[in-house]
């Protein structure tokens, strides 16, 4: 498939997950939305990674460059987005607890 | 050795101050500083120490190549003497002020001694930047600390103010830096190749910072505020010696090393100067306060200085030189006259004086010859060096103008004579008022103080020789700089 | 390699020590002494002496600048230990968690510091916010420091979806992550890809620094956040940033036929503009510090900007002074009862020491000669005039440099010039000789930086 | 149009369509469906690429865990439908508006004439199998692999902290 | 023994001591101390000049000049601080400092009611008044005589302001200081001319190359010169300080206002008078300015009712006198009228101060009258003086107005029809003067006439002396066409003047017309006095206020106030505007920046909003613009 589908594919989810963040005000959603982002990163990874491996071909696979190292990355992205949303969670949940609210547009009161 | 004394005499009594607790102490300890720096000073000009002692040359910061480089050359040594001569008549001709942490107050006086010392003695433009600013803090602390009523806004004006054209000038001085191939050295940067517009960047850069501090006109205005709020003590040290650090900030680290762009641009800040001696010389003429009279007569007469400067000749520089020493005597025994109305009556307001000329005939015989020399009545100092600049200005081959400014600046005089005898005039003749008829005589130390100023203006006026022929060398060096020797 | 590995195994055994350990004293003083150590240790690397033999595969490479940096960085959190170790036991119940959290950020500095991968960079910037995000909140019953996390954590989750994109798109161009690969000719003609994901990278590095228009979560979190971390946050953590700036800046944007000059300065002025303006109008002196913050790191991006052998030195200078200055400042704002201006009226009198110190830590910050400031500021500025271009920026700085004066001045302006009786916490001996020794190395380090620098020329 | 195009445009319109799903439903639970169903999409275009790994992992770990875990979390809050009050309107409006300009914008920074001709290769290639992935991860990865368990300490360690009762 | 004329630092030196020791010792002196010192120096520096003239008189080759040592030097600028002492210095030191003692002994007594410490003041004032004077006319450049110059115009200040309680009296004293001001900068930037143009100040090197001067060059120089003069000798439009400087006491109007200070311009211009030879222009303008001056000022006088305000007007008319003669080129003459009328004046003056002294301060003539009898000496004196001025043979006025009318006359008739008409005046005035003090009855009140006596002999005896010599001062001038060659003080002075005499050969009118002008007009002139006396002696007063042209004329033409309506009040509202615009202008644009940084720093805060929807929006639009930016930059 053309490379350029990709990116666009890939964009438009990008920026559906960043639409998701200026127009939610629920705190969870929001976060799921910046998931939706890194989901969008994750598949232009692999993609980019078959384009280069379609550019080197199978000749050298032990070169780092043959895209095995998109995959991997796409590995590590999840790994941190696992932690993040640990820590994540644990904040709305803690945020929750005080308020009764995942709203974030009670979060005002610091401004200025 | 001597310009490293100089600086580290006030600079460590001025912080050892600090521990002292005993206000009569601190401030006996003050004075004896200054008096010894002033020994120092005036061994060093009097060549009981070696020539080779007076200055001072070791490296500072290796990697940008910026040096503790002093010297005393003549327009240091007349600037030099002048701080170490105003500072013990400053702290004598105050004794008999209060204030509480006398200690802190003594403490940041010696302080910015240390500061404008280092400022005119310093060859190299960072350490000149440094003291430059060193001089500027204490100040700051003592106009905010024991200042009038309106203190804390008017400070941070001022401070604000001259901020700023430091930071210009600092980028001024990192643009020379680097067109020197990497060296501060004042030497470095006299003679360097520049097109004429890095020339003209540069210039400006430099000369709003000298242009505020001194101050010029229409960058005047945090002056007279400044001087009317600062303890008297203070604003002597600001007018007396602080804003001759922008005059010699033009003669020396702006005219020798852009001499192009002065001479190019010579025309508009000398009419700015003429501009703001007319401007303020009116505007003293309907004061009401002391302070702020002398304040802007002030800004008149350094007008002249940088019209001299701006409108260059052999004469106008000389003159310009020891003009600041005069200048700074002559103003400096104006506000000791201020400060003892001050002291004694509580007020400042011209309106509400009167008739102290019964009272106190000493302090009227006094401040008539202080301030005849303000008007540069021959036979006193400021005749010298008034003389000079104006003959320096209708001679200057600078500029096409020179007729224009000399009679422009001229008018001045009339001006200066106009408010400065409205003052004596209201002050101290006519018939007293309830709060003048009862006031004495100056006590001792007051009487001192603007006997040796006065003793100074007439001495200086009469044989002005010394004066001279400390200065010739340099104005020489300065005009054969600007290529117009 | 020496810092990563002992800072992760130390953040381990602090962990731990909450366990083992009642005694916060105790843990306080494993932790300082951990810190001596692992400072301790980054300096036997400088000097050559490697603890672990680890083949990194070239992702991570031990410069002099940045093991420099390490030394500085750790003996800044060293000092932080040491002057506002009990205000982080005294923040909540987890006293143990919370420096290891520290230590783990110390980690995270010393990743970024040598990061040669992309990867790396992600992960340190990670391994640096998600306890940041812990330690923000860490004030569990005081909403603003839940609110304080909360808007760091969607804000700075949002920032790291944009780096990831931008790293895509770099890979993408360049088929590595490796910072070595950035000038390689390999599908040069991508460069529309390549300058993009740049450019993305960047914003989201500028996230983290806290330049304009990306700063807006930084006000609010600092002002949030329990005021120790918000010392240790707007210092050692934000140099940490900016090194990893400098490093991928230096190792991509430079020589690839981008010009990115304008972009960081455009960046750079609103940073100045937005911090110095909107300080001024703070009531409260920690919201003004945080405001401040920013305004530094408009300094701090000049490094960003010239890219030169001045911007370097400069960053270093500018980092430890400005980390010398906070921590201060921050230490005896710990101590003050009222936050606002108003709290510190007559600090000179009820407590000069702590007047004194902070007057000189403030000037510092101002860029008063005869403090470290005043360097940091002149490297910047020189960096840029050498440069050459966009001087208007230079200009337009030090208009911001007078600015930030007037709202450093008002704090002086309280403790000397006005009357009040500001009420602090009882203040002990050490603690006020720690500052007094602090603001005696802000002012020898202003009079003689090279004790510094000549680190960088040998 | 063979079978790999149409799958491709099958997953991208689903992939895309439940992401809109995802921000448009009012109710919580929903959106977390939604975002499923986009995960699974996402996976289907992963395998479409011959990255079997990732598509299993993006599976267990996003769709199994981390969705289960905002599940949880959403239902722990008894967030019902219509709970969520909206935002207002021309802030919304601006958000889309920004949103679709950023997309317009890096299209068309991304328009690059070399690259029209660029494809990535779909079910071929080796590179995406575990095997493969494995072996490079625990050589030249080792150091980022045990850097990640420091984050992952770290997160440990503030979710205890944070969810902890004082 | 080296010559006297080495000594010449003597002279101004005494007076100098004396300054000193009264002005720093006038608490411990007693008053006849006082006096001695005061007057003694004065003597000693007479005794001296009196040998340094008969040494001159003896013969010199050319001036002398005694350098005491380097004043100004700079580049290849250098201005001595050196004395020249030639034909006209040495004849300007005697009448200085011989009036000069004759003055200070007369204020020992007219001064005798102030206490020591005010005693002393005044002396030390005279004495450094008399030290200036001889600096100006010993000075052997223009930048030495400046100082001088400038010297009295401070001691006159000093003086006019000696009573410094009355307020009136320190505003005219300021008034003096300034017009004196005004002029000063004319001669200033005249010496600066002069040193731009040819290097130097002496003036023997600038009378030497005054061919190297364009003729513009010396227009420019004698017309600033001559605005220098216009202030000291009270010309036209400077001249209104003089009538104000009667506030001073009476024997500093006799020695400064009158004998001494204001004939400097005189001096100087006689002095440069190689100078005003060579500017025609100038020469024509000097003219014309002192025919105006003498003729305004003699009609001022016609109407004034203080005694020494008609003085003060007269000797403003009669320095009038000496720039005509200036400016016709007869140096000579102009000299010689300021020495006779440094006789008659201050003796004119003396007498008013004997009479005010007798009157207790009284000043107004309407109340005086019949002086004659109780006041014999000043009576007789006094008429002496007004002979003298009004230039009735043999009196010594006479000679020297004659010289200046006769040259006058070969100038131009009209010039001298002119004059001849401000000579009728003068006699008029001075007359109605005499008839209104002295004749008549008395017309004050009873107290005063109580206690009128004679001035004691202190001040009676200068007066007899000044007499004697305003009678027969004008015997060193005898005009040519009554006694062959015995104009005596021309051939003095010939020096000094040949080489203005060699370009421009003064004419003698014949000697036919000569008799008939003079005689014609003195003939006039008698007229006129019996007309006054007559018409004056038996004036009463009346509750009437003049009318008409009397009334301009009392009111002085109302210069003081146009002066006043032109210039002060102007130069104050202009003063007071521009510092309500320095406050609310310039300070306020200062000001403003500030406070458009505050306003900016109000409104930009509003952006943290503090809703992280907002904050997320604005970095989405930040990174739009940086895109927009990148892909609008890339080339």
């Amino acid at each position: 498939m053309p490379i350029n589908l990709y990116i666009f594919v890939a964009l438009a989810l990008f920026c559906i997950g960043v639409i998701g963040v200026l127009t939610r005000r629920n705190a969870i959603i929001i976060f799921m939305c910046i998931e939706l982002m890194l989901n969008a990163v994750n598949l232009l990874l692999v993609a980019f990674s078959k384009m280069h491996l379609a550019e080197m071909g199978n000749a050298a696979p032990a070169l780092a460059n043959n895209g095995t190292d998109a995959q991997l990355f796409v590995f590590f992205i999840m790994v941190v987005a696992a932690a993040e949303v640990t820590v994540g969670l644990a904040i709305i949940v803690m945020m929750y607890r005080n308020t009764h609210s995942v709203d974030v547009n009670f979060l005002n009161r610091l401004k200025n | 050795m001597v310009p490293v004394l100089l600086i580290l005499i006030p600079l460590i009594t001025g912080a050892a101050l600090f521990a002292v607790k005993q206000e009569a102490t601190a401030k006996s300890i003050a004075l004896l500083a200054t008096l010894l720096s002033l020994a120092l000073m005036l061994a060093g000009m009097s060549g009981y120490i070696d020539a080779a002692q007076m200055t001072f040359n070791q490296p500072w910061l290796g990697g940008i190549n910026s040096r503790f480089h002093f010297a005393l050359d003549g327009m240091s040594q007349l600037l030099c003497l002048l701080t170490t001569l105003s500072f013990p008549i400053i702290i004598y001709s105050t004794w008999n002020n209060q204030y509480d942490d006398s200690n802190r107050f003594y403490g940041l006086v010696l302080l910015s001694q240390a500061g404008l010392l280092g400022v005119f003695m310093a060859l190299d433009a960072l350490l000149f930047y440094f003291f430059w600013e060193l001089a500027l803090i204490p100040l700051y602390f003592l106009c905010s600390r024991w200042g009038g009523e309106r203190r804390i806004q008017v400070t941070i004006k001022f401070f604000i103010y001259t901020f700023i054209g430091s930071l210009f000038m600092l980028i001024g001085l990192i643009m020379l830096y680097f067109k020197a191939g990497g060296s501060f050295a004042w030497s470095d940067f006299l003679n360097l190749k520049m097109t004429s517009g890095q020339e003209l960047g540069i210039f400006l850069m430099l000369a709003i910072a000298f242009a505020i501090k001194m101050p010029l006109f229409p960058f005047h205005t945090w002056q007279p505020d400044t001087y009317e709020q600062s303890p008297t003590a203070v604003t002597m040290i600001l007018s007396a010696i602080m804003a001759k650090m922008g005059v010699f900030g033009l003669l020396r680290w702006l005219a020798p090393i852009v001499p192009s762009a002065t001479f190019l641009w010579g025309d508009n800040f000398a009419t700015l100067a003429v501009i703001g001696m007319l401007y303020a010389s009116f505007i003293a003429m309907r004061q009401d306060d002391l302070k702020r009279l002398v304040a802007y007569s002030s800004i008149a007469h350094i007008g002249l200085m940088i019209l001299a400067i701006f409108a260059p000749s052999y004469s106008g520089i000389q003159g310009a030189m020891i003009q600041m020493f005069n200048h700074g005597i002559n103003i400096l025994g104006m506000w000791i006259v201020v400060n003892v109305i001050e002291q004694k009556f509580g007020t400042r307001k011209i309106s509400e004086l009167g008739g102290l000329a019964q009272k106190a005939p000493v302090l009227t015989i006094l401040l008539v010859i202080v301030a005849l020399a303000n008007i540069a009545m021959p036979l006193t100092n400021a005749f010298i060096g008034e003389f000079m600049m104006f003959n320096g200005v209708l001679g200057s081959t600078a500029t096409k103008f020179g007729l224009a400014y000399t009679i422009a600046a001229l008018i001045t005089i009339i001006l200066s004579a106009v408010y400065t005898l409205r003052m004596i005039q209201r002050v101290f003749y006519g018939e007293t008022n309830e709060l003048t008829s009862k006031a004495t005589d100056i006590s001792f130390n007051v009487k001192l103080s603007l006997a040796i100023i006065v003793v100074g203006i007439i001495l200086i006026g009469v044989f002005p020789k010394p004066l001279l022929s400390l200065t010739s060398e340099v104005s020489a060096d300065i005009l054969g700089r600007m290529n117009l020797k | 390699m020496n810092a990563i590995i002992l800072s992760a195994i130390l953040g381990v055994i602090l962990m731990f020590s909450g366990i083992f350990l009642t005694s916060k004293t105790a843990i306080r003083n494993i932790a300082t002494a951990g810190m001596a150590l692992l400072l301790l240790a980054n300096i036997a690397e400088q000097g050559g002496f490697l603890l672990f033999d680890v083949n990194t595969h070239n992702m991570l490479v031990f410069s002099k600048f940045g093991l420099l940096f390490n030394s500085i960085a750790f003996s800044a959190t060293l000092l932080f230990f040491l002057v506002s170790a009990k205000d982080i036991t005294n923040v909540g119940i987890n006293a143990a968690e919370y420096f290891a959290l520290i230590f783990f950020i110390s980690c995270g500095i010393a990743i970024v510091s040598s990061f040669n991968s992309l990867l790396l960079l992600f992960l340190g910037i990670e391994i640096i916010s998600i306890p940041l995000y812990i330690l923000t909140g860490s004030d569990k019953r005081n909403l603003k420091s839940n609110e304080a996390s909360l808007k760091y954590f969607l804000m700075g989750s949002f920032s790291t979806g944009i780096m990831l994109l931008g790293i895509a798109l770099v890979y993408g161009a360049k088929a590595s992550f490796s910072m070595e690969q950035m000038h390689s000719s390999i599908n040069a003609g991508r460069n529309a890809w390549f300058y993009s994901g740049l450019l993305l990278v960047l914003i989201s590095m500028l996230f983290k620094v806290s330049a304009a228009p990306f700063h807006f979560w930084t006000p609010d979190v600092y002002d949030g956040a329990p005021t120790v971390f918000t010392s240790f946050m707007a210092t050692i953590v934000k140099a940490g940033v900016f090194i990893a700036l400098v490093r991928l800046f230096d190792m991509s944007f430079v020589g690839s036929g981008y010009d990115w000059q304008l972009i960081i300065a455009i960046v750079t002025a609103a940073t100045l503009f937005i911090g110095n303006i909107t300080a001024i109008f703070q009531q409260s002196v920690k919201r003004m510090l945080a405001y401040s913050s920013i305004a530094q790191a408009g300094f701090m991006l000049f490094g960003v900007f010239s890219q030169n052998d001045f911007s370097r030195e400069g960053i270093i200078l500018y980092t430890l002074g400005y980390s010398l200055a906070t921590i201060g400042i921050f230490a005896v704002l710990i101590k003050m009862k009222d936050y606002t201006f108003e709290g510190f009226n007559g600090l000179a009198r009820t407590e000069p020491v702590l007047a004194a110190t902070t007057t000189i830590f403030l000037l510092s910050l101002a860029g008063i000669p005869l403090t470290i400031g005043f360097f940091a500021k002149y490297f910047m500025l020189a960096s840029a005039v050498k440069s050459g271009s966009h001087l208007w920026l230079v200009i337009f700085a030090i208009l911001c440099a007078a600015i930030s004066v007037y709202y450093y001045f008002r704090v002086i302006q309280s403790m000397y010039f006005k009357t009040g009786q500001a009420e602090t916490e009882p203040v002990t001996p050490v603690f006020r000789w720690l500052l007094a020794g602090m603001a005696a190395a802000v002012i020898i380090l202003g009079i003689f930086p090279n004790l510094v620098l000549q680190y960088l020329y040998f | 149009m063979n079978i790999t195009q149409i799958l491709f445009w099958f997953l991208t319109v689903l992939a895309i369509g439940s992401s809109l799903m995802v921000i448009t439903s009012r109710n919580p639970v929903y959106s977390v469906l939604s975002l499923i169903v986009t995960f699974f999409a996402l996976s289907g275009h992963y395998i479409l690429l011959n990255a079997q790994f990732l598509a299993i992992v993006n599976l267990i770990v996003y769709a199994g865990a981390i969705m289960v875990l905002f599940l949880f979390v959403i239902m722990l809050m008894n967030l019902n439908a219509e709970t969520e009050p909206q935002k207002n309107k021309w802030l919304r409006f601006a958000g889309i508006i920004a949103g679709g300009c950023f997309l317009l914008v890096m299209v068309a920074a991304l328009r690059d004439a070399d690259s029209r001709a660029a494809t990535a290769m779909t079910t071929y290639g080796e590179t995406g199998l575990i095997q493969h992935l494995g072996k490079v991860l625990f050589n030249e990865y080792v150091v980022p692999f045990e850097i990640s368990s420091v984050l992952f300490l770290s997160a440990m360690v503030g979710a205890v902290v944070l969810g902890k009762k004082e | 023994m080296k010559n006297i004329i080495e000594y010449v630092w003597l002279v101004p030196l005494f007076p100098l001591v004396g300054f000193l020791l009264n002005g720093l010792l006038r608490n411990s002196l007693s008053k006849s101390l006082t006096g001695i010192i005061g007057s003694g120096s004065i003597l000693a520096s007479f005794i001296v000049s009196v040998l340094i003239f008969l040494d001159v008189k003896a013969g010199i080759d050319g001036p002398v000049i005694v350098t005491l040592f380097d004043f100004i030097s700079f580049e290849d600028v250098s201005i001595p601080f050196a004395f020249q002492v030639d034909q006209l210095s040495s004849l300007f030191l005697l009448i200085i400092t011989g009036i000069g003692f004759l003055i200070h002994v007369y204020s020992v007594a007219y001064m005798h009611e102030e206490n020591s410490s005010h005693f002393a003041r005044y002396f030390a004032y005279l004495n450094l008044f008399v030290f200036s004077m001889l600096l100006l006319v010993l000075g052997s450049n223009y930048v030495i005589m400046f100082i001088g110059w400038e010297g009295v115009g401070l001691c006159s200040y000093l003086l006019i302001g000696y009573w410094f309680k009355n307020i009136e009296y320190s505003n005219a004293a300021r008034k003096a200081f300034v017009m004196n001001r005004i002029g000063d900068l004319g001669f200033l930037l005249a010496v600066f001319w002069l040193i731009g143009r040819i290097g130097t100040v002496n003036f023997g090197e600038v009378f030497s190359k005054v061919d190297s001067l364009s003729s513009l060059d010396l227009t420019a120089i004698t017309m600033l010169l001559f605005i220098g003069a216009t202030g000291k000798s009270a010309q036209i439009p400077l001249y209104t300080w003089l009538p104000d400087a009667m506030a001073g006491p009476t024997p500093v109007s006799a020695l400064i206002h009158a004998a001494t200070m204001v004939t400097a311009g005189i001096y100087m211009i006689a002095r440069s008078n190689i100078l005003y030879t060579m500017a025609p222009t100038t020469q024509t303008v000097v003219m014309v300015v002192g025919l105006a001056t003498a003729l305004l000022a003699a009609t001022i006088a016609l109407k004034q009712n203080d005694i020494k305000k008609v003085l003060a007007y007269s000797t403003v008319s009669q320095l009038g006198y000496m720039f005509i003669a200036l400016g016709v080129g007869a140096y000579t003459g102009a000299v010689f009228h300021v020495m006779t009328h440094a006789f008659f004046k201050a003796l004119l003056f003396l007498g008013a101060g004997s009479v005010i002294h007798a009157m207790h301060h009284e000043q107004d003539i309407r109340n005086m009258g019949g002086l004659s009898k109780k006041l014999k000496t000043t009576h007789l004196t006094f008429l002496v003086g007004c002979l003298a001025i009004a230039g009735i043979i043999p009196f010594s006025g006479f000679f020297s107005k004659d010289e200046i009318l006769a040259a006058a006359f070969m100038k131009n008739p009209i010039v001298w029809a002119l004059a001849a008409i401000g000579a009728l005046m003068t006699a008029f005035y001075m007359f109605r003067l005499y008839a209104m003090t002295f004749l008549g009855k008395f017309r004050g009140t009873s107290e005063q006439e109580h206690h009128l006596h004679e001035s004691p002999p202190a001040m009676t005896i200068p007066l007899v002396i000044l007499a004697v010599l305003s009678f027969a001062g004008g015997l060193v001038g005898i005009p040519e066409v009554l006694m062959h060659d015995s104009h005596s003080l021309a051939k003095f002075l010939e020096p000094v003047f040949a080489e203005s005499n060699r370009i421009s050969v003064p004419h003698h009118p014949d000697h036919t017309t000569e008799l008939l002008l003079m005689f014609g007009l003195m003939a006039v002139i008698a007229v006129v006095i019996f007309w006054a006396i007559g018409k004056y002696k038996k004036y009463e007063k009346t509750p009437e206020e003049n009318t008409g042209f009397a009334r301009i004329l009392e009111n002085k033409w109302y210069v003081d106030e146009i002066y006043e309506a032109l210039i002060i009040r102007p130069v104050n509202a202009f003063g007071k505007m521009l510092g309500k615009f320095d406050n609310f202008g310039i300070d306020w644009v200062v000001n403003g920046v500030g406070r458009s940084v505050q306003y900016a720093s109000r409104q930009i805060r509003l952006l943290q909003s503090g809703q992280v929807g907002s904050y997320v929006l604005l970095m989405v639009i930040g990174m739009i613009v940086l895109f927009a930016l990148q892909v609008f930059l890339k080339k």
